[in-house]
């Protein structure tokens, strides 16, 4: 019977393994979808607002151009990300560029506001109104 | 035996057809249609094609493939026809009408191996969010707006009732269940009762017959239970014949089918004769309107007049075709209306972009488009001029 | 309780189930706004429509060759038959007669060839003539558009060649049985006696058929065939017959449906008519070696009376779709218990 | 040697509803002896198997009396699996074996030897992979044991029977702990050759100290083979002793005789009969289980003629295989035409009927009414019971014809039912007997083959229908062929007895010979020094 | 002398009606692919993706083969079961191989409930599995209705807007699989010559027909045989024989529900309430052609099946189409093709059986010994 028993016990952690398995795997393989939106925002008091058009990527995609009130989805896997936005003139010239690294949790919005993250607000990351 | 018997009647439509022949095309155009028994109007349109600008095994313009009947079990044979269309070099543009389950992992693999070829999709059954990330062009019937005409249509027709008739599988369908909801708000607002029935789905266990036999039964009931002034919609073909015999003997109202033609339901329904008229869809409409009268159909029932499906074939072809020889530009909405008036002389369209109700995204390669309802013995209702309220784009 | 449990025991459980669903979809109609007198008509039309081809079941299932889903080869003789009755332009009850004149030799080629096949593999009728049943619609597809009829009102409207899907039969003899002698008792519910009457006419060769020698040598074949060949009975030759039978039965059954119906479905349309035939016969309590006249006229009842029933009053009383979910589980359970249950019987 | 029996057997009985099978049999078994089970069909051999394996049949009709000691404990097996682990193997008569497996693998069907796995701590035991290199060497050591030559890796379905019975036999003694083997007539199937092997590596087994119960009908064969022999007859040992100083003479008497009362003789002795009405020439019959292999026989017409022999030894096989029902071959030949072999209809319009020993399988329509049942044949092979309709178009069953019919029967056979409407599977076994016997009666044959009449129903029943087959005769002059494994019964009611033994006919006797000759003839003692014996 | 002759004869016999199904198909193939002027590089590849797409799915039908319960058209119940996985990862956004396998993860749980629910229902149908097993497959889809459409958004939570119809329940018709499209197949990018190759999707598939070679020789491999060929015997000899036929279906509609996220991820888009439909089909009649039949399937029956079938499935619409000059007779041809074989392949089966089983008789017979 202990062989039974100690079937029972390696059943149980194994299932115990897969289930951990499984949020390991959610862990890791958990996406975005991130709307980068080059709107004018309000955020507390503050007002941010689109002023240029602007040039995105996050960790190193293919960047987007996005002129103003534009909005776009970048999706992106994993947690830890590096944003790169660089702002253009009128002919196209990089005037500034902003690199942030951020963290997503499963709380946290996904509408990525670029005038907020250019006017150096902390929370420029907001949950997208429904 | 049955085998021998096949090739001998293939052997004798080879020869019959081996005539005629094109200057050799420049470029190819593949359109993917139903057959015959699943949208008629569809292949007819693709064969107008043909005869415009030559088969392919001619020297002409055009291939031609048909996906399966079975298509909402067979994803993967609809997929590999469409990619095997990409398998010529010379082809340029790739039409799927309609845009049935597949089509869009069909575009994704042409896209990939040939990115250079233009994808249209012709009424996509997919979800919108679907097609869009891989088609440069969607088009559907515009049933945000005509949700909302619909109703207005059979308002002005004098309908007191509405009754919307489906089934699970459809309401699964985003754009489907959506119109299904602004019909219901349209009605609250312009004042008619809205019902909602169930019919078995022909695809179910118990077939086409049986649906149809279902809606031929319970039409005089409903007729009854809610009134002569009731007008009738539903969202399926296979529903469509039925349903408009029963309105053409018993009352009530019929303003336009899912997919509305003149062909669609009519000729079947009402047993016309349609063989002297045969490609001619001022003639048929013509027809098919002396038909409805004589039944006691006038100012009862009506529908496009220029079939949807077919336009839909041949325009997009001609769309295609104008894209390619540089006569239009892919994105313009004016010369996309152009090809489809081509085919459409004097009935009038109208249309807008898709636009996504969760982010208030517009997507520009997405088309939304209607024609103006025709009314057997009354004429064109000018739907197209009527203004659809704002509030109706964020029914969800 | 013994007299409930024998009876229960007699006619069996899942028909118990089913009419007692049924009766309180009847009793729940008129207080959700259902008429009571439309659905009882539909439900004796759908009643006089199907019969025939449920019967269509009762020979093969009697000499043991299983249930027929093989079915639309039999559909597609009496197609042939509707269509080509229509190409010459013959209405009312001549038109009718001639559809069937021209079905019934074909379904007996059919079926004598279809027999004979099925004499080859004894014991795996059921899936054998389940594929042969859809690559004959498949063939028949090519024929539909191939073949030379010239009918303006079947051909397609704007090619001007090939047969249609759906035909209509309205202005040729659609509803000549039906309203033979029809009865009108309502407004909503008329009384098809004369398609009541074929069929109970139908029902009647059949059952008269099983008192010929020939049709008791057949009963002999499917209850016992170790029995009916010590008799001197050749097995092979009375499963063709019943073949035959069964597809003519579906010639027959097709056209009077299609009478009733108003049109005519060809291409994909046969595909689907043996499934709701074999549902409707399983759950009237029929085996796969046992059928009998009470199981047709129970079976096509009930079921029938499900398929109309349930959408319609569930949908009022819910005001949602889910009725038609809940019929395919309902039906489809039912079947599902019929068959696992015949087999417990028989291996015992 | 223990001098501790491994089995013993004290005061086993056994009734099936009152009907006694088996009474006070007492035996005991030393480990490594060989003891021999002698008995006619129904003698109540295989219900003391049951009883020993602990069949579920046994415990479902209410248990046995007395005790039975295996090593010495009082044991009850609850199922076959039970008595196999407790070391008691069993060799059937029907092969158990699976056709696509090899020798080996059948030979260790279901006990494997595996390897380990770490995955069983997952999945349980089943998951270890098999042994394959383990498994033919247990195959081959198994097979080595029996002194045969099979290769362990050849397929049961492409071995001949013997190689079969072999494979089997190995199986049982691979079991590791086997003590006591049981051999249910293991030599009926195997050629003379393989026979001798097999009583070569039971001696050897026995030598190695398993003991075995030995059934077998072949009377030499428990001479030469056995230790101890008991003889079995109607449930009691009748006779028991040394094999080595056994007269095979007095052991055929002790098996076939009966305790019954003295047979009823039929009381017309040297009837006269005439000419031959069928005469069979060298027929065989491929019936499973009952293969005739060459039969030379004249019938004549009038008489009764019974065809006796032990279970499996072809006697069936003679009236299926005329009857068509079964492939056959050889001549036939009925009033002096030929009779169509494999075609049933050519034996049933010469005249021919057959009430067939399968009663329910192939004698009745069980769902059907009796009147059906009984009217069938005729119906259908006389056109009988039949009427017109509409000017011949139609033919009709007469109902009413095949009510009076059905009365006709109910009322001369006394079928104990409710009226000719009743379903056949309503009855009990001797009605539906009687329904069979009148569906063959009612084709009023010129020859009537009757298999095992009494076969399963009870006494009042049996003397009924034995009654009914001997009117039958003698009212109509029908011959009749009735087979019957049961020698009393046609003792009483035949005009001679035919003897068929391993598919040949081993002699035929007139009712009143000594009942040794009859068991000599039955148990094949004089295979080989009988030809056609005249009456 | 005269035995081996016979024997000889019948061999080649043998191995021509063995093997028919798939020289049909072959000698239909060689007609067909000239008429249909596709490239070769254009065929290689597609028997490429659909060996890949298909060949797990085919598999998974082998197991209850060999236990003797025939085609199992209850796999539709696992296509299901891997189904609700694929919805669940794409609810939660979990992308790439990470979401495959977790798909697969939540798959196997309801598989293994469906499985052994099915499995118990044929055991009580024994003889009848095929037809039973099928209209199984409708019954279950009624209740998968009920569940994903008026389940998913009610009682299970989905929050992506996506997925969810805007009546806030129920699953849209097509779902995207974007995030998990073709993360097998292109695991491991192989291209040759222009022709891709999905070698991740070979490899698995490669590790599965090992463990049907590994499984076939544990106990429980060689117990399901037992019971496939004689289940009275096995049940003498104390296999349990009802759970041994159990674990076959469980196993298979485990591995049906592996074979239906394999395929998915290489079709890209889920049809949520018809995508199951066609996967016991097409399954079956793939290992048909291959030239298995009801009772035995080997792995190269998987295989050839896969290739010939789909081969046909591909090349003959257009075969038909310049054959017979339009496109739609093309279609319906396939389709009498497809069913019609299955058909006759059936049939051969059935007579080859019956003749078999006449042949082993014969040897017993008195007569011609």
């Amino acid at each position: 019977m202990t062989a039974m028993r100690r079937r029972r016990v390696v059943q149980a952690s194994l299932v115990l393994l897969l289930v951990l398995f499984g949020f390991w795997l959610y862990h890791i393989g958990k996406g975005f979808d991130l709307l980068v939106d080059n709107k004018t925002i309000t955020i507390g008091d503050a007002t941010y607002r689109a002023t240029a058009t602007v040039r995105v990527s996050i960790d190193g995609s293919e960047p987007l151009v996005l002129t103003k009130r534009g909005r776009d989805v970048i999706s992106v896997v994993g947690y830890d990300h590096v944003i790169r936005v660089e702002e253009l003139d009128m002919d196209d010239e990089v005037i500034r560029t902003v690199e942030k690294s951020f963290t997503l949790d499963r709380h946290s919005g996904d509408l990525l506001s670029l005038p907020a993250l250019l006017g150096g607000e902390e929370n420029w990351i907001v949950l997208r109104e429904p | 035996m049955k085998r021998l018997s096949i090739v001998l009647v293939a052997l004798v439509a080879f020869l019959a057809l081996a005539g005629g022949a094109f200057a050799e095309a420049k470029f190819h155009i593949g359109i993917c249609t139903g057959t015959v028994s699943q949208s008629e109007d569809d292949l007819r349109g693709a064969e107008r094609m043909i005869e415009e600008y030559g088969n392919v095994a001619d020297g002409g313009m055009i291939q031609h493939i048909t996906y399966p009947d079975n298509f909402m079990q067979e994803m993967e044979t609809t997929i590999s026809q469409i990619v095997g269309l990409a398998d010529d070099p010379l082809m340029k543009a790739i039409i799927v009408n309609q845009a049935i389950p597949g089509t869009t992992e069909a575009f994704r693999r042409v896209k990939e191996k040939r990115p250079d070829i233009l994808c249209f999709a012709g009424e996509a059954h997919e979800d919108p969010g679907v097609i869009e990330s891989a088609a440069d062009l969607v088009i559907n019937a515009d049933n945000i707006a005509r949700g909302y005409l619909i109703i207005a249509a059979a308002k002005k027709m004098g309908a007191t009732d509405f009754v919307h008739i489906s089934f699970p599988r459809h309401m699964s369908y985003e754009l489907l269940s959506r119109r299904r909801n602004i019909m219901e708000e349209a009605c609250k607002d312009l004042g008619l009762n809205f019902h909602f029935e169930t019919a078995p789905d022909p695809t179910s266990d118990v077939g086409v017959a049986g649906a149809q036999q279902f809606i031929l039964e319970k039409v005089p009931a409903w007729i009854e239970k809610y009134g002569d002034k009731t007008a009738f919609f539903c969202t399926n073909d296979a529903h469509t014949e039925p349903l408009l015999k029963r309105i053409a003997e018993m009352g009530g109202f019929f303003v336009e089918a899912d997919l509305p033609s003149p062909l669609m339901g009519y000729p079947g329904a009402l047993g016309i004769d349609l063989s002297a008229e045969q490609g001619d869809f001022p003639a048929i409409l013509k027809k098919v309107e002396q038909a409805v009268v004589d039944k006691g159909g006038k100012g009862r029932m009506g529908t496009w007049a220029y079939s949807y499906g077919y336009t839909n074939s041949a325009g997009l072809t001609e769309f295609a075709r104008r894209v390619l020889d540089g006569e239009a530009k892919a994105d313009s909405f004016k010369d996309l209306i152009a090809s489809f008036e081509k085919y459409t002389p004097g009935a009038a369209w109208n249309g807008s972009y898709y636009v996504d109700l969760n982010t208030g995204v517009t997507k520009r390669n997405h088309v939304l488009l209607y024609q103006d309802t025709y009314v057997f013995g009354t004429g064109y209702l000018n739907m197209t001029d009527v203004e659809v309220p704002e509030k109706y784009f964020s029914v969800k | 309780m013994g007299k409930l449990g024998s009876f229960v025991d007699h006619v069996g459980w899942p028909r118990v189930i089913i009419a007692v669903f049924l009766l309180l979809l009847f009793v729940a109609a008129p207080f959700v706004e259902v008429r009571l007198d439309a659905s009882i008509g539909d439900t004796l039309v759908r009643f006089g429509m199907n019969g025939v081809l449920v019967l269509a079941m009762v020979p093969m299932i009697q000499s043991g060759c299983g249930l027929n889903f093989g079915l639309p080869l039999g559909i597609i003789a009496g197609l042939l038959g509707a269509v080509t009755s229509l190409e010459l332009n013959l209405t009312g009850l001549a038109g009718f007669a001639a559809a069937l004149a021209i079905a019934v030799p074909f379904g007996l080629l059919f079926g004598w060839a279809y027999g004979r096949l099925l004499n080859k593999v004894k014991g795996g009728e059921m899936m054998i003539a389940t594929y042969v049943g859809f690559s004959s619609v498949a063939f028949m597809c090519m024929m539909w558009l191939l073949l030379p009829y010239r009918n303006p009102t079947m051909v397609w409207g704007y090619a001007g060649k090939g047969l249609r899907t759906t035909i209509s039969v309205q202005e040729y003899w659609g509803g000549v049985l039906s309203d033979l002698l029809g009865i009108r008792v309502t407004d909503f519910l008329s009384v098809p006696t004369g398609m009541l009457l074929f069929v109970g006419l139908m029902c009647l060769l059949v059952w008269a058929f099983f008192h010929t020698k020939t049709g008791t040598a057949m009963t002999a074949v499917g209850t016992n065939p170790d029995f009916a060949r010590a008799s001197g009975i050749d097995i092979d030759r009375m499963r063709t017959l019943s073949v035959m039978m069964s597809t003519t039965l579906g010639a027959v059954g097709i056209i009077v449906y299609q009478q009733s119906f108003g049109f005519i479905q060809l291409y994909m349309g046969p595909f689907f008519m043996a499934f709701p035939s074999v549902a409707a016969i399983l759950i009237g309590g029929a085996s796969v070696h046992k059928a009998t006249l009470t199981n047709v006229l129970i079976g096509t009842f009930l079921f029938q009376g499900i398929l109309t029933m349930t959408p319609s009053v569930i949908n009022s009383m819910l005001q949602t779709d889910m009725s038609e979910v809940i019929r395919i589980i309902v039906s489809n359970g039912m079947i599902l218990y019929a068959l696992t249950r015949v087999t417990r019987v028989n291996s015992k | 040697m223990t001098t501790e029996p491994l089995l013993s057997m004290e005061g086993v009985g056994k009734a099936f509803y009152g009907n006694r099978v088996l009474r006070d049999v007492n035996f005991s078994l030393a480990p490594g002896e060989i003891l021999g089970l002698v008995g006619e069909n129904g003698a109540g051999k295989s219900t003391l198997m049951n009883i020993l394996f602990g069949m579920p049949v046994i415990a479902e009709t209410g248990g046995y009396e007395g005790t039975i000691r295996f090593q010495g404990r009082p044991v009850s097996f609850s199922g076959p699996l039970d008595a196999l682990d407790a070391g008691i193997g069993m060799v059937h008569q029907e092969f158990s074996l699976i056709p696509g497996f090899s020798a080996a693998e059948n030979i260790v069907l279901n006990r494997e030897s595996l390897k380990s796995s770490l995955l069983v701590e997952v999945f349980g035991e089943r998951i270890r992979p098999v042994d394959r290199g383990e498994i033919f060497r247990r195959g081959k050591g198994a097979i080595e044991k029996l002194g045969v030559s099979i290769g362990p890796d050849m397929l049961v379905s492409e071995m001949p029977v013997g190689h079969k019975q072999f494979t089997e036999i190995a199986r049982e003694i691979e079991k590791a702990d086997t003590k006591l083997l049981v051999l249910d007539e293991p030599t009926a199937v195997l050629t003379e050759s393989e026979a001798a092997i097999l009583l070569e590596s039971m001696r050897r087994l026995a030598s190695e100290g398993i003991s075995i119960i030995f059934i077998s009908h072949r009377l030499q064969e428990i001479i030469d083979v056995c230790d101890r022999y008991i003889v079995l007859r109607d449930g009691e040992v009748v006779k028991e002793g040394e094999a080595k100083t056994a007269d095979l003479r007095d052991i055929a008497r002790a098996m076939v005789g009966r305790s019954v009362a003295a047979v009823e003789s039929s009381g017309d002795e040297g009837r006269a009969f005439g000419e031959p009405i069928l005469s069979l020439d060298r027929l065989w019959v491929d019936m499973p289980g009952e293969t005739v292999r060459e039969i030379t026989l004249d019938v004549r017409r009038g008489e009764i003629l019974g065809i006796g022999g032990l279970a499996g030894q072809g006697k069936l096989g003679i009236a299926n295989g005329i009857m068509g029902l079964f492939p056959a071959g050889g001549t036939v030949t009925f009033e002096g035409c030929p009779i169509t072999l494999n075609d049933p209809r050519s034996a049933l319009s010469s005249g021919i009927a057959f009430v067939s020993e399968d009663r329910r399988g192939v004698g009745l329509l069980l769902e059907e009414p009796i009147k059906l049942n009984i009217a069938f044949t005729a119906l259908q092979m006389q056109n009988r019971f039949l009427k017109k309709r509409f000017g011949g178009l139609l033919t009709w069953r007469d109902e009413d014809a095949l009510d009076e019919l059905a009365r006709e029967y109910i009322e001369s056979l006394a079928i104990r039912c409710v009226s000719g409407d009743q379903k056949a599977q309503e009855l009990s076994g001797g009605n539906q007997q009687k329904v069979c016997l009148a569906k063959a009666f009612a084709v009023r044959p010129k020859l009537l083959f009757v298999s095992e009449p009494t076969r399963g129903i009870d006494v009042g029943a049996k003397k009924l229908v034995l009654d009914t087959i001997r009117r039958h005769n003698r009212e109509y002059g029908t011959t009749i062929l009735m087979t019957s494994s049961e020698l009393e019964e046609l003792r009483s009611v035949c005009d001679r007895i035919a003897i068929v033994q391993e598919g040949r006919l081993a002699g035929i006797l007139p009712p009143q010979a000594d009942r040794a000759e009859f068991g000599l003839l039955l148990l094949g003692a004089t295979r080989g020094t009988t030809g056609e014996v005249a009456s | 002398m005269k035995k081996t002759g016979l024997d000889g004869t019948f061999r080649l016999d043998r191995f021509l009606l063995t093997n028919l199904v798939p020289l049909l198909f072959i000698g239909l193939s060689a007609v067909a692919i000239p008429i249909s002027q596709f490239s070769g590089a254009y065929l290689v590849q597609e028997m490429m993706i659909r060996l890949a797409r298909n060949s797990f799915l085919v598999l998974s039908l082998l197991i209850p083969i060999i236990a003797g319960m025939g085609l199992n058209f209850g796999m539709v119940l696992g296509a299901m079961a891997g189904q609700i996985g694929l919805i669940l990862i794409t609810d939660w956004m979990i992308l790439g191989l990470p979401g495959l396998t977790l798909a697969a993860l939540i798959a196997t749980p309801i598989a293994m409930v469906l499985g052994w629910m099915c499995g118990a229902i044929l055991n009580r149908a024994k003889g009848r599995e095929m037809v039973t097993s099928y209209i199984l497959g409708f019954f279950i889809n009624g209740l998968y209705q009920l569940v994903v459409l008026y389940g998913f958004g009610k009682v299970v939570p989905i929050k992506s807007a996506d997925l969810v119809l805007s009546r806030g329940f129920g699953v849209r018709n097509a779902v995207n699989l974007l995030g998990i499209r073709n993360c097998l197949d292109n695991l491991i990018p192989l291209s040759i010559q222009g022709i891709r190759v999905p070698l991740g999707t070979f490899l698995v598939i490669g590790l599965f027909c090992l463990f049907i070679v590994w499984f076939r020789r544990t106990k429980l491999g060689q117990d399901m045989r037992a019971v496939g060929q004689d289940m009275d015997v096995a049940r003498s000899a104390g296999i349990p024989v009802e759970r041994t036929r159990i674990v076959s279906i469980v196993i298979s509609t485990v591995l049906a529900a592996y074979g239906q996220i394999i395929f998915l991820q290489n079709i890209g888009t889920m049809n949520t309430y018809n995508s199951h439909e066609q996967a016991g089909m097409f399954a079956i009649a793939a290992l048909l052609v291959g030239g298995a039949s009801v009772a035995r399937a080997t792995l190269p029956n998987v295989f050839v099946g896969v290739i010939l079938f789909h081969l046909m499935f591909v090349v003959s619409p257009m075969a038909g189409k310049y054959l017979i000059g339009e496109a739609q007779l093309g279609e319906y041809f396939r389709v009498f093709v497809s069913y019609g074989i299955i058909a006759v392949s059936l049939v051969l089966y059935e007579w080859r059986r019956a003749r078999d089983r006449a042949y082993a008789r014969r040897s017993l017979r008195g007569g011609e010994v």
